[in-house]
């Protein structure tokens, strides 16, 4: 299945687009997201490791279920305030 | 009350969102950027936000804080867009019948807030360059842009 | 900055007052009388101080609040003469580089004023009573007057 | 000596005047001065025996002494903020 994924701050800078697709086969999850765009953006990699992940905009864990329809976010540590 | 706004942070409206007869305490927290982080002298900034998550992630902080404390109301606004050094980015109003509870429930919300709410700050420095504020990453040079 | 006034408290110029651009954080508290005390429906206060020694006091709070936190500013406000229901009658505002110093300031300068500064609230209820409030004391008859 | 003693809201209150003197010998100190106060005014007693004193616009111990030209106040139990 194909999944969008936003990406914001640095992680948006780094790729120069705000939202990628990756390919993952199904079932999926959070985890293995983490992976495959740790692989197929090495650049993004070191980011990546340290981001949370959303789904539907809320916090995802790491087993948390993919699917197509899902919102899915890239949230690198956030600096608000 | 939940804000993300590109305005200046307009206290006065936010202490009458927040006022009530029933209430002796309210606290405001504002959380402003100073002048200088580490060695390089901040400018300006720039924040960004992941909007809609941002808005329900910030509700859900207050009803967490409206489960754990007696409040009255709650008022949480975050800036977008430019933020001049020595201007407020955030503010977190709550008002309760005690005042131990107006403490430590706009402490808290500000804590979460910060830890949680996906907000990112863009920092930009008198060499003319800038960069995003992601804490516990290690800055490449590639982050930094002219 | 120490203030004793019978005017409005003013909460921008309080805010003006404490902001910095050395200071990230900045807490105000405002304290109100509520509606209902006890079986009372109290319709207005007034407030009368020492004035010279309150002024001292909260000076003295000021400076111990000074060496005890990390702070850039601190304004305390007390109103006198009449408050009415949901009108502030004390403000503490401080700044400081650092959240928690700023909440743990504000917190204990409001706890402390209340225990210390020699200030006055009486009570006037809706039944055309009225009483000193001296917190410990049993009030007699003859304390309200008609 | 003379000691002038300020009254501040129930205590003014109850007496009818801001300002009240007693005569106590020499040497004094608050504690003399609040069982001198309790007695000739025993409508004060109540209030008196809950109340703080100043000395010269400072909070006294029981055992500061006075002297005829420093300003002393009852201080009854406050009720600010």
């Amino acid at each position: 299945m194909k999944i969008r994924v936003k990406l914001f701050a640095a992680a948006q800078e780094t790729i120069g687009r705000d939202e990628i697709t990756v390919e993952l086969e199904e079932p999926a999850n959070i985890a293995q997201l983490r992976l495959r765009l740790s692989q197929e953006y090495p650049k993004l990699a070191p980011l990546v490791s340290k981001s949370m992940f959303a789904i539907d905009n809320q916090y995802a864990q790491e087993d948390s279920p993919l699917s197509e329809n899902a919102e899915v976010a890239c949230i690198p540590p956030v600096s608000g305030g | 009350m939940i804000e993300l706004t590109q305005s200046t942070i307009d206290t006065s409206k936010i202490l009458k969102e927040v006022a009530s007869s029933d209430a002796g305490a309210t606290v405001l927290f504002l959380g402003t950027t100073r002048r200088t982080t580490d060695h390089l002298v901040t400018e300006l900034l720039t924040y960004t936000a992941y909007e809609p998550m941002a808005r329900e992630q910030m509700a859900r902080l207050e009803d967490q804080a409206r489960r754990r404390w007696p409040l009255q109301n709650c008022v949480l606004v975050h800036r977008l867009g430019e933020v001049a050094i020595g201007e407020a980015s955030v503010a977190v109003a709550v008002s309760s019948g005690h005042r131990r509870a107006a403490f430590e429930a706009a402490s808290w919300l500000i804590d979460i807030l910060k830890e949680t709410v996906p907000v990112w700050k863009r920092e930009h420095w008198n060499t003319g360059q800038a960069a995003w504020v992601h804490p516990g990453v290690e800055r490449s040079s590639g982050d930094v842009t002219p």
